[in-house]
């Protein structure tokens, strides 16, 4: 039974650190878009 | 190809005595540096009060702990001199080999960190009470080809944070994971000796393997760093 | 390699003292274009120094680089002196690369490049052990025609902000460069030794040497220096043959006025 | 581009469901260690994917520090053809032979891996052209670094209850993997803290050491614990058919996984350039755009 908990914690502990990584990934392709978006607001201004 | 080789001894040994004119004119490194181990020593003994069999397990470890905290203060003296004033700048616009410098400052820092052994090592026979069990002759090579291991690094590491932000706080973090199989070597060599116990041929062996790839991927590297901009 | 072979021993040692004297390019030769810069860019992560920086320059020529700061002069002049390699883009230096013309190429920036703890002698010295320079006439040669004493004994740490200049500039020179890279020569110098300076650059300039000096004091190089570059946001806008001279863009004229 | 993206991530989900039903359920429980055994199934192929991106970030390096100067890249290109060539000659010498029997490897084994060198060199230089390499090499060190980081945290939870410990010092995986590890994590510091002109030369200077000083840290722990015998060394034997098969499976899908999740990272970097290159472009132009300097006298002769 003990062995079954170690499973589910290496099972937990795998994809959340998967899980965590994928999380920051989006969160910097959110912000690097939004900066892409401002720069071509900015852009346009000037034009 | 000879020109060239001797242009690149003749200013190694210029860079060498200027470093070393300066360093005795300022002495910013050696007396930090010999400070710095004095402290490590006292508080070592402060924090383990071990017997004589048990400190001969544990003081490779902390004489080559103590001799690397150490050699990293003083790796971040011998660049920062480069860069006051931007002199470094005047050594890239020359054509003195990239190489020469590099190698006048491992040299620099080899003989700095020698001189710190040399006078560090009775301090700390006294406060461990040590007697060597081992061929004690085999710490020399231990000493010279582990003391080349970290300096040879340490200098080109140094000189890659150089570049970066907060670079004092860099070197460590980029020189010891690169070390461990040199500190591996240095530690186990020492204890090997210091007990007895088993030869520490392989540790030299080991040692001697780490510096040449490593010397020869510093050279082959360097002026890459040098002229990275 | 050979040692610099000194094509012309130095002719500048006499240093007349004072205001310079009116325009002396008078020079009508055909001046030969040996150094070429062509689209250069150079960006700094979010920053872009040089955008895209393309001209050619005559040779035995007194160029002063003028502009805001910001305007990527000194950038210009790392590039050119080889320290800072541009992202796009190149630069020919009679038909090679910066840091294969380094010999040819002599470079002052506006630290002094020079170590504090020791003296002018002994930093030449080294310097000139960079090199290839055996013998010590070279360099004290150099320091007499900068106007100082190669006896001195002092750091250079504790010289006065004029003579430290001086001694920077005679590190720069001290392999006979063609070309010479100057980054603010006459920063924090009061105008008397400012002065001493240009009239020592105008006679190198006239031994046919090519100078680059970027400045703040323009007004110092009027009818000395040959040519007026501008350089603005990276580029240069506009090169003329007087601080006052006639010039494509008002903008520059009127922020430089201010500066002036 | 974007709807390969996603028909590819549909298919790694299903692959990694399957795979996962596969290692849970499906597989036979081991004789003496039990069901712990199962991290097994995901402990060995992130393992195995992680040390595949740290070679495609050594390769990737070694390129770009090579693309810098044409005589550099010459000289690299012979190399790798002699280590491939002077590997796969060695792989059937009598001598070397002797020595694969004992680790129960094939020649032919050895040949293919030697072979993947050139493979990868070529094929790299050639997808990732100048600072797509330099891309590529942060790409696979993060990646890289999360695959590493899942090694590290289910080893220790397999061992305590098969060893009875957290973690054995002398292990040489264990500890291997660990500086592995502590390298690519300083390799990606210093990415972060270096000056942006010239963080590239410098990392990539970094992945080379980092891939030097591997071997020796194998080495030098392989001896480290033949002088200082280890209480637990983990089991030997063969495996069952059954397990490698599913090993494999989730060896594959993992990969897909890893694949995914660096091309959304490449992106990612392509993304973040861009941008840079126009705040780049921005912070000079303002004050450039005021005026068309169309006609600029580009060459000026004394007059």
């Amino acid at each position: 039974m003990n062995a079954i908990k170690f499973l589910a914690a290496a099972y937990i502990a795998t994809w959340l650190i998967h899980g965590t990584y994928l999380t920051t990934l989006v969160g910097r392709f959110q912000r690097v878009r939004r900066e892409l978006a401002e720069l071509g607001k900015s852009g346009q201004r000037r034009m | 190809m000879n020109e060239a080789s001797s242009s690149l001894l003749s200013v190694t040994f210029a860079t060498l005595k200027k470093d070393i004119r300066l360093e005795w004119r300022s002495k910013d490194a050696l007396n930090s540096m010999l400070f710095f181990s004095l402290l490590v020593v006292v508080i070592f003994s402060f924090s383990f009060d071990p017997l004589a069999e048990e400190s001969r397990l544990i003081v490779g470890g902390l004489v080559w702990v103590a001799f690397l905290f150490a050699a990293v203060v003083a790796l971040n003296q011998t660049w920062a001199r480069e860069l006051r004033n931007q002199v470094l700048d005047a050594y890239r616009v020359s054509p003195a080999p990239a190489n020469a410098l590099f190698l006048a400052k491992v040299l620099g820092n080899f003989i700095f960190v020698i001189v710190l052994e040399a006078l560090m090592t009775p301090l700390f026979v006294i406060f461990y009470n040590l007697h060597v069990l081992g061929p004690a002759w085999q710490l020399i090579p231990l000493a010279l080809l582990g003391t080349w291991a970290l300096v040879v690094n340490g200098t080109f590491f140094a000189a890659m944070s150089l570049r970066t932000r907060n670079r004092e706080l860099m070197l460590p973090l980029l020189l010891f994971p690169i070390s461990i199989p040199a500190v591996l070597g240095m530690v186990a060599g020492t204890t090997a000796v210091l007990t007895g116990d088993n030869p520490a041929h392989f540790y030299i062996v080991l040692l001697l393997t780490y510096d040449v790839v490593f010397t020869t991927a510093c050279l082959g590297l360097f002026e890459t760093i040098l002229h990275a901009e | 390699m050979l040692p610099c072979a000194w094509n012309h021993p130095l002719q500048y040692t006499h240093l007349s003292i004072g205001v310079p004297s009116k325009p002396t390019n008078s020079v009508s030769e055909p001046a030969t274009t040996n150094i070429i810069v062509r689209d250069l860019v150079k960006q700094f992560g979010r920053f872009a120094a040089l955008r895209g920086v393309t001209a050619e320059f005559a040779a035995g020529r007194f160029h002063a680089i003028l502009g805001d700061n910001g305007a990527g002069k000194t950038t210009l002049l790392r590039a050119l002196a080889g320290l800072a390699h541009p992202t796009r883009g190149e630069i020919l230096i009679f038909g090679k690369s910066p840091q294969a013309a380094c010999r040819e190429i002599g470079y002052m920036a506006h630290p002094s490049l020079l170590y504090d703890e020791m003296s002018g002698m002994e930093n030449l010295r080294y310097f000139a052990g960079l090199y290839g320079i055996a013998g010590d006439k070279r360099s004290e040669g150099v320091i007499r025609s900068v106007g100082l004493d190669p006896e001195l004994a002092r750091p250079v740490g504790q010289y006065s902000q004029g003579m430290r200049q001086r001694m920077s500039l005679a590190r720069a020179i001290l392999h006979d460069p063609k070309i010479l890279l100057l980054d603010e020569p006459f920063s924090n110098v009061d105008v008397h030794s400012a002065r001493e300076m240009v009239t020592l650059l105008r006679s190198m300039r006239d031994a046919g040497k090519t100078i680059f000096a970027v400045t703040h004091q323009a007004l110092l190089l009027e009818g000395v220096a040959d040519e007026f570059i501008w350089m603005q946001a990276g580029q240069i806008v506009d090169r003329t043959d007087s601080v006052h001279g006639p010039r494509l863009s008002t903008a520059v004229n009127t922020q430089q006025a201010e500066v002036l | 581009m974007k709807r390969g993206f996603i028909i590819l991530s549909v298919i790694t989900a299903c692959l990694l469901a399957y795979a996962g039903y596969q290692a849970l359920v499906v597989a036979p429980t081991e004789r003496t260690m039990g069901d712990v055994q199962r991290i097994f199934y995901y402990h060995v192929p992130s393992a195995w994917t992680a040390f595949l991106l740290f070679f495609i970030n050594f390769v990737a390096s070694v390129q770009f520090l090579a693309s810098a100067k044409p005589s550099r890249q010459a000289v690299a290109k012979w190399i790798v053809i002699a280590i491939a060539i002077i590997g796969v000659i060695a792989a059937f010498l009598p001598a070397v032979q002797e020595q694969l029997k004992s680790t129960g490897m094939r020649p032919s084994a050895l040949a293919t891996t030697v072979l993947m060198l050139p493979v990868f060199y070529f094929l790299i230089g050639k997808w990732f052209p100048g600072q797509r390499l330099d891309m590529l090499a942060v790409t696979a060190a993060e990646v890289g670094v999360v695959f590493c980081t899942v090694v590290l945290v289910t080893g220790p939870i397999w061992a305590r209850p098969v060893w009875g410990i957290w973690w054995a010092t002398g292990d040489i995986r264990l500890t291997s993997t660990l500086v592995l590890w502590l390298i690519y994590v300083s390799y990606l510091v210093l990415r972060r803290f270096s000056n942006s002109a010239q963080t590239q030369m410098l990392a990539a200077a970094l992945a080379v050491f980092g891939a030097l000083d591997v071997p020796l840290v194998y080495f030098s722990i392989w001896f480290f614990r033949t002088q200082h015998p280890q209480p637990v060394i983990g089991g030997g034997g063969s495996i069952d058919p059954r397990m490698l098969h599913i090993l494999l499976i989730n060896w594959v899908s993992f990969l897909c996984f890893a694949f995914l999740v660096c091309w959304a990272r490449f992106r990612l970097e392509l993304l973040r350039r861009q941008v840079e290159d126009e705040y780049a472009m921005e912070s000079l132009g303002e004050a450039a755009s005021t005026g068309a300097r169309a006609s600029l006298p580009l060459k000026r002769n004394a007059s």
